[in-house]
């Protein structure tokens, strides 16, 4: 009797979570179809390499990506010195208990919970008025900076704190000054994690419509400086699919070449992860 | 290089991005960016100096008259309702009432008995000004339904929903009639909405799209004006469905 | 040594200048909507009769019940399917599956809003409007919230779940507990402190979620009556009208965007005494 | 299985038989095991004797803690484990198709190295596998908690604070708290491995006393590092090594006869700390 | 410290002088040692002799790598952990202000339970900490990583693979290379902390054969687990145990003393297998 119960319980459970998990499956699936299906047929050579033409419904996204990577290479050059130096700071050379540490860690913490919209309220008064930038690929480019500091940060620093100890101990014993042990040992070991971690912010921004929106402007053509405003990818597909009659097949067509972007940097980053296990099972 | 900044109306921003690309190609050395924004925001943008010429999607109002205006083309607003809608025409009146929440089922005037889905447009933008001084309304005293930013949101709405109405630019309006979507452009008060009613005058929701800038202008910037008006770019204006004003 | 002391020098710099990032966000979101806040009185953005900034009506509650309900409406849909899917992946699921499924859900944590709103507005409000017109309404946010959020759970989920001892399990089986009597009785409570976090972490970026509701939700200032009824969330409200405003009006939307910190950082002290919880 | 619950409460643990039987209670019979394509294991025959205490003795690596995840059948979670030979429990095959493993582990009660109570009350770490295994009468749980915590002496120290989460005992409870929910549920073997050598001596000598006092009424298996703890408590004792990476049982018998004439050099050696 | 390296080759190993002189080179006075609130040693004082081994024995926990770590002053490294006593070597107190850690960690080498190679080439193992002492010429370093991999008997294995990574090896090839490592840097002391306790018994009996072969050479602090190791290898022992969760020494004295006629019975006890 209870073990009839028991056996009707595990089956109900277990029908339970396979049907959300066949749920899940389905949506997605459905989801992403729709994207190849309404994507597919407008994609060619052309899209890639051409500029938008007749508010995107010709012509292709080539200045939106040129746009697109100078925002993100803004954003990286100016926060991975800023949070890669954090993130060793907190991990290397602070006690968790510090107050410093402690102030650090809690700012980071909330920033990394503001929401994208209110960086980009931030990144308009602060960047593009304040500061003078206008909406220009400068201006969005910091603003996913600020963005992108406490992702880098807590990925860096779980990096690093994942470097087994027995390389700081070893080398202290071994009467190496901490800085040696740092770039010799203890980077090099948590390189995957920071490259991983670098990933995810890439994916992250590349994925920012909001914070952009009222910071790097919606001009789409060929960026000449980084004082130019230049159209994200996300966005781009924002505008032509709420401001651009007709602009659905783009919209698609543009849609399908971001997920498969992060796709890429999907696997890259599981390639990673990978390679980072491998090791461990190493050491 | 020299450089023009334009911001302003997201419905002149298309038109004019294209009418840049051309003069550029014509002037090399010159870049001209076009960013959106909103009617006011050309006005203000223009009178803090941020760019050098606003683009405004209606006629000046009266505290507005220190702005010079150049109108280069016309553009209509109708209102939208699904291509399966029995209804063709309504008057100033109905729409009105719709608008305000009195009039909630489309059996009140000929239609089906479905209940009124109202598409009102977000607080700023000036297709949404000029429709509240055309049926004299406050934006606080319309009930609407869906909200929306952009034009080509208030198509989707529409075409996607029977029982809608929305307003939009005649220009885009056409344009999606053509390609296809089904929706219908309403009469008002008997006149047809199309292009030919706003270019002879007798539609009477219509308005002018303007270029302003904050002092007789200069230069390059009276340069692009000129061109802007010029008959160069009418079949611009024509791919975009608004309304050359050479006409007179 | 010297090298050492440099060093750290360098990088409490850089920290310090990671920290400041988020005072100045605080100082500038202040400074902006001082105005306002300095000429009206707080009860203004409660008590006024609605929002139309225009015509002088403040009123931010409609916007924050919308909020609220749209983030609440998608937690409820993506705690149980985004723990489901997290129990598949680590218990149920054949192993090639399970990393085939978590590979899955991971490229789905990392499409952008925008994808998602645009599916939405295409495919899902439509649908909708079949059935309960407008279309554009409370629930097609939420389901479109919940597809963003329920990656994000499953995968805090699973990571708690994964780190659970072996040695638990180990002896959970030892004593011949079933599988659900594994799950429920030992892996859940162990990993309960990173679910919850996970899930506060979902709910913030429910709350912050701009685009996708802004394309979907139908954006009407109200308080819903139904979940066909269409809402606006603030952070909607501040993509939707930030272009267009100016002066007083563009003050208060800097007054949305406060009042989002604000929840936020009520989520993320919630986050911090759940830490503390754990740690007994 | 006995599932009779009045046949366990017969009074007072220490009044338990005084020692064992020389009778197989599980009899291991060409046991070889791997772990993918590394053989862990190679074709051990054993028997283990009833209410005997059975010591694993041998260096790291050499398959102990794989032999005692053999018995109870643990080795089916590890991925790529596989299993040759025959494993007969009361005369019964444990991979015998109609054989229940939940049941089987059930009356295989098992104790690991490091404490895992779960991160539960100390309370609810008893009760769960009781529930699970279908006692759920409120009184009867409660009656069988306090009998296996006076079973293992941790009633006098916990009785107050049953509620308490079991991570905040000291080591020692901890791992008493192990023993006491392996044995509410009534098994006729206990698996132990290394149960003392994550304890400090005091707590250790504690545990090592409280599996003294279990002999007799439990068959018990128990892998341990500390030879003079084996020499201790243990009636029968198999020496393990490790030749070209298998591991091997090289001696079983009599502690005695192990540790003072054992028949093989390598045991001498190892039992007298000259290898290993 | 002996910073001239020709001091250092003075013949091939083995010609080392036989036995230690009893002469301290290491003198804990009064150490107490706490984690936050936590003492984990109380008040020690020893003497450590030149070219002496010295066997730190006890049960876990006791606090025998608290003491190690106090001695190259690793204990800086831990957070919380502070330290009261003096340690002088060579007469020098470790914690003058005037005393340059790294010089000191130089000078004591110290090799951990887990054999902990740096994820680099078996080459670049050695180069990296003689190059972060200023021995930078090649042909220097070349000549030293020779040396020493002999003296660890590691050359023959590895002479030709270098340049492969230092985890390939096997765990004894690994503790030996990190043997191999301290060695390098030309120390008068090694600290070992359960060198052999994570090695098959074959790796561990070679391992072993090295320390033997170090004595008198180097003054050599071991810990281990394996009283016969202590035994077979050390001159002198110390017996440490933990009272009331405190660690504290409880007898030191020549090997044979502590092993056959200790004067405390805790010491009796322990190693005869009675307690611990
Ligand atoms: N899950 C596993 N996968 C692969 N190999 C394993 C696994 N578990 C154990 N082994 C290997 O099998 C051999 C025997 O392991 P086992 O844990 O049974 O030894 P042990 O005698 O218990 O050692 P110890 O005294 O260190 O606990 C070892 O060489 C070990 O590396
Ligand atoms: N970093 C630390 N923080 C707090 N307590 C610690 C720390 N390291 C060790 N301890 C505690 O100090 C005591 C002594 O530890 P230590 O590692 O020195 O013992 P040990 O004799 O080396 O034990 P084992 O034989 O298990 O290695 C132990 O009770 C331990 O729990
Ligand atoms: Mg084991
Ligand atoms: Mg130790």
């Amino acid at each position: 009797m209870f073990e009839m119960m028991q056996r009707i319980r595990e089956l109900s459970v277990q029908s339970l979570v396979y049907l959300a998990a066949l749920l899940v499956s389905a949506i997605f699936i459905w989801i992403l179809s729709d994207l190849v299906r309404g994507g597919i047929a407008h994609l060619s050579w052309e899209f890639l390499t051409e500029s938008p033409r007749d508010a995107g419904r010709a012509g292709g996204i080539a200045s939106i990506l040129v746009s697109t990577i100078l925002i993100l290479l803004v954003a990286l050059v100016t926060a991975i010195p800023l949070a890669w130096a954090t993130a060793v700071l907190l991990a290397e050379f602070i006690p968790i208990t510090s107050l410093f540490g402690k102030v650090v860690r809690f700012s980071l913490y909330v920033l990394a919970g503001v929401p994208s919209i209110v960086f980009g309220l931030f990144g308009n008064a602060f960047f593009s008025i304040y500061l003078g930038l206008g909406f220009s690929i400068l201006s969005g480019g910091l603003t996913l900076a600020c963005m992108l500091l406490p992702i880098l940060t807590a990925t860096a620093e779980a990096g690093l704190r994942a470097v087994p100890d027995n390389y700081r101990l070893s080398s202290a014993a071994l009467g190496m000054t901490r800085t040696a042990a740092l770039i010799h040992l203890i980077v090099p070991a948590a390189a995957p994690a920071l490259v991983a971690g670098l990933l995810i912010g890439i994916g992250r921004a590349l994925a920012e419509t909001a914070a952009l929106l009222f910071t790097s402007g919606y001009v789409d053509r060929m960026p000449g400086s980084l004082l130019d405003s230049g159209r994200a990818l996300a966005l781009h597909i924002f505008d032509l699919s709420m401001n651009v009659p007709g602009g659905d097949a783009p919209a698609f067509a543009a849609a399908l070449i971001l997920v498969s972007l992060l796709l890429c940097i999907n696997i890259l980053a599981m390639k990673l992860a990978y390679d980072l296990q491998r090791r461990k099972m190493m050491i | 290089s020299q450089r023009l900044i334009l911001t302003g109306s997201s419905t002149v921003a298309p038109l004019v991005g294209e009418m840049a690309r051309r003069f550029e190609s014509q002037f090399p050395g010159v870049r001209i960016d076009v960013q959106t924004g909103g009617s006011s925001r050309g006005i203000n943008d223009v009178r803090k100096g941020i760019a050098d010429i606003g683009m405004v999607s209606r006629q000046l109002k009266q505290n507005e008259n220190d702005l010079y205006a150049f109108t280069i083309a016309l553009d209509g607003i109708s209102l939208i309702v699904h291509a399966d809608s029995p209804i063709v025409s309504l008057s100033k009146t109905q729409i009105a009432d719709m608008f305000t929440g009195q009039i909630t089922h489309w059996s009140v005037v000929g239609g089906t008995d479905a209940r009124i889905t109202v598409v009102n447009k977000a607080e700023g933008r000036s297709t949404l000004e000029l429709l509240l001084d055309y049926l004299e309304l406050k934006n606080s005293e319309i009930k609407p339904h869906i909200i929306i930013g952009d034009n080509a949101q208030g198509i989707k709405t529409v075409a996607g929903n029977r029982n809608a109405i929305g307003y939009l630019s005649i220009g885009a309006a056409e344009y999606e009639v053509k390609r296809g979507a089904p929706i219908r452009l309403l009469a008002l008060d008997g006149v047809q909405a199309s292009v030919k009613n706003i270019h002879n005058g007798s539609f009477p929701l219509s308005r002018p799209l303007n270029l302003v800038t904050a002092s007789e202008p200069q230069g390059l910037i009276r340069q692009f004006i000129a061109f802007a008006q010029s008959s160069q770019v009418h079949d611009l204006i024509k791919s975009q469905y608004f309304v050359p004003v050479d006409a007179d | 040594m010297q090298t050492d002391r440099l060093l750290v020098g360098f990088l409490r710099v850089g920290a310090m200048v990671s920290a400041l990032v988020m005072l100045l966000i605080l100082l500038f979101l202040l400074l902006e909507s001082w105005p306002v806040l300095s000429q009206l009185s707080l009860l203004r953005f409660v008590v006024d009769t609605s929002w139309h900034p225009l015509e002088g009506a403040y009123n931010l509650m409609p916007m924050l019940s919308g909020t609220l309900l749209a983030s609440l409406g998608a937690l409820l849909l993506a705690i149980p399917l985004g723990i489901a899917s997290a129990l598949f992946i680590v218990f149920f699921a054949p192993s090639y599956v399970a990393s085939l499924y978590r590979r899955f859900i991971e490229l789905f944590a990392g499409i952008p809003s925008v994808v998602f709103g645009f599916w939405g507005l295409t495919t899902l409000v439509p649908l909708i409007g079949e059935w309960q017109p407008p279309g554009a309404s409370l629930l097609a946010g939420v389901t479109v919230l919940t597809l963003m959020v329920l990656p994000m759970v499953a995968l805090t989920a699973y990571t708690a779940l994964a780190a659970v001892p072996e040695e638990l399990f180990r002896n959970a089986a030892a004593l011949g507990l079933s599988r659900w009597g594994m799950v429920r009785g030992v892996a859940l409570p162990a990993a309960r402190t990173g679910i919850i976090a996970g899930i506060i972490l979902a709910a913030a970026r429910a709350l912050g979620e701009t685009m996708a509701v802004l394309m979907v939700a139908g954006n009407v200032v109200q308080y819903p009556e139904s979940v066909f009824d269409p809402i606006r969330t603030l952070a909607a409200n501040i993509a939707l009208e930030m272009a267009y405003a100016m002066g007083d009006h563009r003050a208060a939307l800097f007054v949305s965007g406060l009042l989002l910190m604000a929840l936020v950082m009520v989520l993320s002290g919630m986050a911090g005494l759940v830490e503390k919880q754990s740690h007994v | 299985m006995n599932t009779n619950r009045d046949a366990f409460t017969l009074g007072p643990l220490e009044s338990g038989p005084a020692c064992c039987v020389p009778q197989p209670i599980i009899q291991v019979k060409n046991l070889s095991l791997r772990y993918g394509d590394k053989i862990a294991l190679d074709n051990v025959t054993l028997d283990v004797f009833k209410g005997c205490i059975t010591a694993l003795i041998g260096p790291s690596g050499c398959g102990k803690t794989s032999f005692l995840s053999a018995i109870n059948r643990l080795t089916d979670l590890i991925p790529g484990c596989s299993i040759n030979g025959r494993i007969l429990i009361n005369g019964q095959d444990i991979h015998a198709a109609n054989n229940n493993v939940q049941a089987l582990r059930r009356n295989i009660g098992m104790v690991f190295q490091k404490p895992t109570p779960f991160p539960l009350s100390v309370r609810r770490n008893l009760s769960l596998p009781l529930n699970e295994h279908g006692v759920i009468k409120k009184s009867e749980v409660a009656a069988i908690i306090e009998q296996v915590l006076q079973d293992v002496g941790l009633w006098g120290e916990v009785c107050d604070r049953l509620d308490t989460p079991a991570l905040s005992l000291s080591g020692g409870q901890q791992q008493r708290l192990c023993i006491a929910r392996a044995l509410a549920l009534n098994p006729e073997i206990l698996l132990m491995d290394e149960p003392c050598s994550a304890l400090d001596p005091i707590a250790s000598g504690v545990v090592e006393d409280l599996i003294n006092r279990l002999q007799g009424r439990y068959t018990i298996v128990i892998v341990t590092h500390n030879l003079a703890q084996a020499r201790r408590i243990a009636n029968y004792a198999a020496f393990f090594w490790v030749r070209e990476r298998t591991g091997q049982l090289i001696e079983f018998g009599r502690c005695q006869h192990i540790f003072e004439s054992p028949n093989h050099e390598l045991t001498a050696a190892f039992v007298n700390g000259h290898r290993g």
